[in-house]
């Protein structure tokens, strides 16, 4: 089963699309390891998720580390640091 | 206390929201309006959200202001789409029986706002131009006051 | 930056005071509302003040806050005369640049108004009873917090 | 020439009215004694004016102590803390 990945601001805009259904590889343990596997992708991938620092994540919609495990996980969104109010 | 929450593109009536929080009864009603600001040549201010989370990101700071101050109402508007200078983005809006709790709590939604809802703004300048506004760390600190 | 200090007895719309100060240019907008709470049997509160002073002294306070944080304007407004239970009768609004300005301005009116503007208010219940409201320590002590 | 004298809230109630003209005796250096040769004239004025902790007082129209000198003074307002807003 596949998890639903969706892409926000210039993650969205480098990457060319705002979301997909990705399976990833029983290798990747963590939303990082999932990261770095869509990065490795290169194109727009490479230049929208290199650099984590720049980055932030959800998991089914709530605020997340790169450290969280993948297991059970339906939805992650990536995504700049917010910028509201 | 059930908070009002609203995510549209439609402007708001900040004078229509402060009537709804005054008809609460708690005597003391505080709010933040902010608006796109005209500066830099910007002719429009894109607004992107996540929806789904947003709705849930919001009640969840609306509670924890509820969970730290005596409120009788919250209201928390936040427009999406394309804005002009000048137009609305954001209002925050309490009432309490105390002016303080109000006021605080009306400082602390803005503040965690900013940095735990997921919008993003675009600036859009009259030549062409577009760029993604950058997150500021002053905002994190904002928020990061509010702890201990 | 020319405060707007009003003092009257006839109701005001917080909306067409926020539309001034958002007006202004300044990008975030804060007020505050104070209202009659309708508690403990109050049929009108009467409110009476010092013709002359309360202006001087409100307008002291808006040059201290403009001193101390970066306003693009300010707007107070008090009621005087008998008010009903419900009846608006104050309003704080700021605006500026950065939010925390706005915000913290208005704070810190509101409770300078609280202490140092040269008004009483009398409660006149409705078995016939009126007092004089107390002044409350918490009062002074919430002015006291901007010093230092 | 005299003072005006300003009275509000209780204080006016307890006197019964909201002002007048004060001739002082020269002895009265201070906004404090002023108060006390008000409150010796009794009924009324001595209870309002009884408890000095219970007043304020503006001096042409600013907050001061009692210790103010009464030099140069044109009017003195008598009243409870305030209780605005």
């Amino acid at each position: 089963m596949g998890i639903e990945l969706l892409y926000f601001a210039w993650v969205r805009e480098a990457i060319g699309k705002d979301g997909e259904t990705a399976e990833p590889p029983a290798d990747a343990q963590t939303v990082g390891d999932l990261v770095a596997w869509l990065a490795a992708k290169g194109d727009g991938y490479g230049e929208a998720l290199g650099t984590r620092d720049k980055l932030r994540v959800a998991v089914d919609q709530v605020f997340a580390g790169f450290d969280t495990p993948l297991d059970g996980v339906r939805e992650i969104a990536i995504f700049p640091p917010v910028t509201g109010g | 206390m059930t908070p009002e929450i609203r995510i549209q593109p439609e402007d708001f009536e900040p004078g229509a929201e402060i009537a709804r929080l005054e008809g609460l009864g708690g005597g003391a009603v505080a709010t933040f309006t902010g608006l796109v600001r005209g500066e830099g040549g910007i002719r429009t201010m894109g607004l992107e959200h996540y929806p789904g989370m947003t709705e849930k990101a919001l009640g969840g700071i609306a509670d924890q202001a509820a969970a730290r101050w005596a409120l009788a109402g919250v209201t928390i508007i936040h427009r999406v789409g394309r804005l002009g200078p000048g137009a609305r983005i954001v209002f925050v809006g309490t009432a309490s029986h105390h002016r303080r709790d109000a006021i605080e709590a009306m400082h602390f939604i803005i503040d965690w706002l900013k940095t735990d809802a997921p919008f993003w703004k675009r600036e859009e300048f009259a030549d062409g131009r577009s760029e993604w506004v950058a997150a500021r760390a002053a905002d994190d600190a904002a928020r990061d006051r509010w702890s201990g």
